[in-house]
């Protein structure tokens, strides 16, 4: 059985994927004109970063590595009930989602 | 052998009274206020007898408590925060926490109904916290964190009705004359510093000890300096002008503050200081002269005063005055003794006169009342026991303090004999205005008809009976016998006359002038009231003096505060604040526009270009992590463009 | 095996992550995320981090994602509008993106010693996790649990119809 | 065992047990409707084969040969994507259910699991979460306020009553000191009835809590407010028809039998038998093989009643009595029985 199923995979390709991850979600950030989208992208890079956590934590047969993901899972969590609340806040304020027509500091 | 006293918590169980009602007075039962506020004095005072102890074996004097950690340490400056208990803090702490006491449950009384009883009670708190601090001080600075913390405790009570703008205005003035006086003994310090190195009281004492021959000089500035602020403190000319108006407090805090306790600091300063003063012999002259002038100054103006309380506040000024002359003939003990006696009957004198208002409903006026004396038969007999006692007769307290202060002065070199009948002569004004209060007040028919006094409740009455017998007896001790305790710590006083029985023909001259002036009011006031009238009007010039109190007010405001109001306004308004300070804000007004205006391109408000940007220092950032920087760019590039395997 | 999973998954991740761009609709972009989650939780089990690729899909798939497409259906978002947005994004932004990524696949395809993982290098059971986390890391847990209340507050907070005038209108 | 074996007996694995679950899901949905019936004193299905045992099958054919329509209005690739996720979220889950002792099967192969995993109750419960996305997406996509209502209803539902059967599983997994489901099976597998978790672990408080929360996330009679007929018409598959509806109620069914399964395994011993290992062990290997199969079947057949008369008799929750009971009973109630047990299994 063998070989094609014990086949390990290097750890800096998942480095890679993190990496590639990582800036799909800035360039999300980038080019995104939906707040939701917007906010979107950076679960993407939080995510992206979770990867590069848990592939170095396999590295170096390192816990905490996880236990950093986990987290990072926790304040995206919290991140995530605020940030939407505040889309919600803003949304019923401007009554538009659109990142470039939210430019103001007031109504 | 040396057992802990807990000297600490003297000063610290206030302190925990004033946080307490301070954080939580106002929102917790009233009850709760009042416990707080009594126990925090009754345990100091309870510590203090405590302390006792020292004297009968159980440690050594003067007996140190030092704080563990040192306070200030920089370069060779090593302060630390140290309380001394000897027989001088000794007497002293007897009489702060023991009166203080008495007044906080006077106040009780005192102050009912009034909204602001917690706050009341937690600045009445915080003072004896600084009082007995100050008291307890091993060195100058702790002595002067306590000496600037009951100038704060006298601001916030003298104008505690702050609604009020003539109580306001009157804290005011109290907390800058102050500052003046608090100056000069600053600088005091410094010079102490600067000479000796250090600022404790028992170092100091020794290094003067080791050198006799250190006389004048560097040591007659420095206590000059202290003097200066010790008659800011104890309202001494020409800074005395505070303490009258400070009689806008409520009246306990009249009796407490700028009566027993803090306008003495100055007197304690000097005896805490006395041997400094001992090595400048002029300027114990200059106190000498000081105390004299205040004295009958003081007594002077207090003559024709028509408010209960200022009377009694001319008085203070008075008396305080012969507490400084005692110390400028270098009669330490005689000083304290007044001191202390003084304490007993110008705080029954304030409870007595606030029990009268009291009853009256708030009226202060001397020439609206009369014919008390057979309502509030309690507040007259020991209002009566405190005028006899302030006036000198025997055997009340006074007679003892004040027969102790002349006896010195009289004795005290060749200007003696002067500064002994100054002495007399403001005994003569002093039992004449008190007697004229006490007629005005008590005797005689009602002046305002319509008001119906009555008589406090106990809590009010206890203090005043307790200080009643405290002013007859509390000069029974003797001066000889106190001066005898005190000696350890302020030195003996040695003068002796070579005249026999020299102390008992003073002692019944000063009786008689005593006497001389109950008699003069007796006639004025009580017989011919009418005769008093006549002698003003008589006298038109020098009653319209008096009454305005020589204008040393309307002086140091046309000299003094207006000058400095003008040039205030003129340099501090137009040069400091429009001119350099408007103009350098200005400037980095104007800079930070022009910035603004170029720096605001990037604050589009659009998020996409903010993350751009981010992106950007990421990027930066990222890349100054990747490269090893040389100090040789050409090295670095090297590097960059080889990879960063390549440097090893 | 390994290999074949990881390129399925890290392919799937990628497509989702370019799905996610490429939508104009946010629900879509949702939808795409969830997958990239959802694969990213595969290959946490690929790294033997089960408990992780659990919490990944209850967390992020099964909660922080539901609520994103709660949100998009409650505002009813719709497409996105074609506006001209920001210069600085696309002339500083994409640059800067081109390097980041330049500078981290140069870093990591340069490292030595990065070791290579399949069926022999084990599973972190959920075990050793806890005993790292409840005894080592306990008061940061239990800080986490703060920030979450916090969070909720915070939620609740932003989120409630106040009496403010701006609403009086609507 | 080469690549190729695993993955050829892992195919007919779950050939085999998705066949059975469709099958049996066709006759839950009998069962209810002839329980139902004899609770409202009728008779039920019992035309179409011997005491209606073919009507599944005439269902299944109705619903397969109704036209399919697709409304005009729908956002349409999540219309049809919506009855898949919800229906194959359903399926996955029994992958990691054990419904038979282990050890039968060729090499050390697990004959009655398609799959022993570690972490069995994490993926349960994970993918439990990812089934609300075919109730969300089809309310919202099929573009009808009832839908829109029955699935913002159902998303707010399903997340707030995750949490207490989330929690109420932590005692379990406490005692058992696992996720795996064999492991949690086993340990209740000594003194057959009196070492069930319900019982022997003091579980009860926590299999109240999971019977209710198991109510609300299958969308079932009281806490069916998602589909309430009266109020909502049909809810989120009020535009759904024909085979794309029979996928949202088969979804329902394998649900209830998911629930049922995990029920089974953690409170009630699994395939154990209730008489304790002593009666459960005989020559006959056959035997030993088909009577847990027996055991875990029986034991879910009675679950599904109680589903089923409990749907016969209660009536529905008002949506703010759901939310409250939810997160003011439920939720304290779980917490309450995690601190129990764990100082329970502390102070043992």
């Amino acid at each position: 059985m063998s070989s094609a199923l014990s086949q390990g995979v290097p750890l800096s390709a998942y480095l890679l994927l993190s990496a590639v991850l990582f800036a799909l979600g800035v360039v999300g950030f980038l080019i995104k004109r939906n707040l939701i989208t917007v906010f979107l992208s950076i679960e993407l890079m939080l995510n992206a970063v979770n990867l590069s956590f848990v592939t170095f934590a396999c590295q170096w047969h390192a816990v905490k590595g996880q236990i950093f993901v986990f987290f990072v899972m926790m304040v995206a969590a919290a991140e995530a009930a605020v940030g939407l609340a505040i889309i919600i806040a803003v949304y019923r304020a401007r009554a538009t989602l659109s990142v470039d027509r939210i430019d103001l500091m007031k109504l | 052998m040396n057992a802990s006293l807990h000297l600490w918590l003297i000063p610290l169980a206030p302190f925990a009274g004033f946080v307490l009602n301070g954080l939580l007075g106002s929102r917790l039962p009233r009850w709760f206020t009042t416990s707080v506020g009594l126990l925090a004095p009754l345990v100091s005072f309870v510590v203090v007898i405590n302390s006792i102890r020292a004297f009968t074996g159980a440690a050594q004097l003067p007996y140190v408590e030092t704080c563990p950690h040192p306070w200030i340490s920089v370069g060779s400056l090593h302060i630390d925060f140290s309380l001394v208990l000897d027989q001088l803090s000794l007497v002293m702490l007897l009489v702060i926490t023991g009166v203080g006491f008495l007044i906080h449950i006077y106040s009780v009384g005192y102050m009912r109904g009034d909204p602001g009883y917690a706050r009341y009670f937690s600045f009445l708190n915080l003072f004896l916290f600084f009082m007995s601090t100050l008291v307890l001080a091993g060195n100058a600075l702790v002595l002067f964190v306590g000496w600037e913390g009951v100038g704060l405790a006298s601001y916030l009570l003298i104008g505690f009705w702050f609604q009020r703008d003539v109580a306001a205005n009157a804290g005011k003035k109290a907390f800058i004359v102050n500052r003046v006086g608090d100056f000069g003994f600053l600088i005091g310090i410094f010079l102490l510093l600067s000479n000796f190195g250090t600022l404790a009281f028992s170092e100091i004492s020794a290094k003067l000890a080791g050198n006799p021959a250190w006389q004048g000089g560097a040591l007659t500035l420095i206590c000059l300096c202290l003097l200066f602020g010790a008659a800011g403190k104890s309202a001494q000319l020409p800074l005395y002008v505070w303490l009258p108006d400070a009689m806008e407090g409520p009246t306990p805090v009249s009796a407490l503050i700028h009566a027993a306790t803090m306008v003495t600091a100055g007197v304690y300063l000097v005896a805490r200081t006395h041997f400094l003063f001992d090595h400048a012999p002029a300027a114990l002259a200059v106190i000498a002269v000081v105390g004299a002038a205040t004295a009958i100054f003081a007594a002077a103006m207090g003559l024709v005063q028509n408010d209960i309380k200022r009377v009694l506040a001319y008085s203070t000024i008075s008396q305080l005055g012969y507490m400084f002359l005692a110390c400028g003939v270098a009669a330490y003990s005689a000083a304290i003794f007044h001191l202390v006696t003084h304490a007993f009957f110008k705080a029954l004198l304030f409870l007595a006169a606030g029990s009268v208002i009291h009853a009256l409903g708030g009226e202060q006026d001397l020439r609206k009342m009369g014919g008390l004396r057979k309502k509030i038969p309690i507040t007259f007999w020991t209002m009566t026991a405190a005028v006899f006692a302030i006036a000198g007769f025997f055997p009340f307290s006074g007679f003892f303090s004040k027969d102790a202060i002349l006896y010195a002065a009289f004795l005290s070199g060749r200007n003696g004999q002067i500064l002994w009948f100054v002495g007399l002569v403001t005994a003569l004004l002093t039992s004449f205005y008190m007697f004229r209060l006490w007629y005005m007040a008590f005797f005689g028919e009602a002046r305002s008809p319509d008001v119906h006094p009555h008589e406090s409740p106990w809590s009010m009455l206890a203090p005043l009976v307790i200080l009643a017998v405290l002013s007859i007896g509390g000069g029974w001790v003797g001066a000889e016998r106190f001066g005898a305790f005190l000696a350890p710590s302020v030195g003996e006083h040695a003068a002796l006359s070579t005249i026999p029985h020299l102390e008992l023909i003073l002692s019944i001259v000063a009786v008689l002038v005593a006497l001389e002036g109950w008699l003069i009011a007796d006639k004025l006031y009580r017989r011919r009231p009418e005769r008093a009238a006549q002698w003003a009007a008589a006298l038109p010039w020098g009653y319209k003096i008096l009454l305005n109190k020589f204008y040393v007010d309307e002086f140091y405001s046309a000299v003094l505060v207006k000058p400095l109001l003008a040039v205030s306004k003129f340099f501090l308004d137009w040069v400091v604040d429009k001119g350099i300070l408007g103009g350098f804000a200005w400037l980095l007004a104007g800079i930070a526009t022009y910035a603004g205006m170029i720096l605001q391109r990037w604050q589009s408000g659009n998020l996409r270009s903010y993350a751009a940007w981010l992106a950007a220092a990421a990027a930066v950032l990222l890349l100054f992590l990747l490269i090893p920087w040389h100090a040789d760019w050409a090295a670095s590039l090297h590097i960059i463009l080889k990879g960063a395997g390549a440097e090893r | 095996m390994y290999l074949a999973l990881f390129f399925l998954f890290a392919a799937f991740a990628i497509a989702g992550a370019v799905n996610l761009l490429v939508q104009s609709h946010p629900i879509n972009s949702a939808l795409s995320l969830i997958v990239v989650m959802t694969s990213l939780a595969i290959l946490y089990l690929l790294l033997g981090a089960e408990f992780l690729a659990a919490a990944q899909v209850i967390v992020y798939s099964g909660a922080v994602m539901v609520l994103f497409t709660f949100v998009i259906m409650l505002l009813n978002a719709g497409r996105e509008e074609h506006t001209l947005g920001s210069r600085a994004a696309r002339a500083i932004g994409f640059p800067a993106v081109v390097v980041i990524l330049g500078v981290l696949a140069s870093v990591v395809l340069r490292a030595r010693g990065l070791t290579a993982n399949g069926i022999q290098q084990g599973v972190t059971t959920t075990e050793e996790l806890s005993r790292v986390l409840f005894r080592e890391l306990l008061l940061p847990f239990e800080v986490t649990s703060v920030l979450i209340l916090i969070a909720i507050l915070g939620a609740v907070a932003l989120a409630r119809r106040g009496s403010g005038e701006s609403e009086a209108g609507q | 065992m080469t690549l190729l074996e695993f993955i050829l007996w892992s195919i007919v694995k779950v050939a085999v047990v998705t066949v059975l679950l469709l099958v049996a899901v066709a006759y839950t949905v009998l069962l209810e409707r002839k329980l139902v019936g004899r609770i409202q004193n009728r008779w039920g299905p019992s035309r179409v084969g011997p005491f209606g045992l073919l009507q599944p099958l005439v269902d299944g054919a109705k619903s397969f040969l109704k036209e399919d329509l697709i409304p005009t209005g729908v956002y349409k690739p999540l219309y049809l994507l919506a009855p898949i996720i919800a229906l194959s979220s359903a399926l996955i889950s029994i992958g990691v259910i054990p419904f038979g002792a282990p050890g039968f099967g060729p090499k050390g192969f697990d004959l009655f699991q398609v799959s022993n995993v570690n972490i069995g109750l994490l993926v349960i419960l994970g993918v439990t979460s990812i089934g609300v996305y075919g109730v969300a997406l089809a309310g919202w996509s099929s573009n009808n306020k009832y839908s829109l209502l029955g699935s913002l209803r159902s998303s707010a539902q399903l997340i707030s009553y995750e949490l207490a059967l989330g929690l109420s599983l932590v005692g379990v997994v406490l005692l058992a000191g696992s996720f795996n489901l064999r492991a949690i099976v086993e340990q209740q597998a000594t003194h057959g009835i009196a070492s069930w978790n319900i019982f022997g672990g003091f579980q009860f408080l926590a299999f109240f809590i999971y019977l209710m929360a198991a109510f609300a996330e299958t969308n079932r009679s009281p806490f069916d407010l998602p589909e309430a007929e009266s109020e909502l018409t049909g809810g989120y598959h009020t535009e759904y028809s024909s085979m794309k509806f029979a996928m949202f109620f088969m979804a329902e069914y394998a649900n209830m039998i998911n629930v049922g399964c995990v029920a089974t395994l953690l409170f009630f011993g699994g395939w154990t038998s209730p008489f304790g290992s002593h009666f459960d062990h005989f020559q006959n290997n056959f035997l030993n093989a088909v009577l847990p199969l027996f055991w875990f079947a029986f034991k879910v057949f009675l679950f599904l009643c109680l589903y089923v008369w409990v749907r016969g008799t209660l009536p529905r929750f008002r949506y703010d009595q759901l939310m409250n009971f939810g997160w003011r009973v439920l939720l304290p109630l779980a917490i309450l029985n995690i601190v129990g047990t764990s100082l329970w299994l502390a102070y043992r």
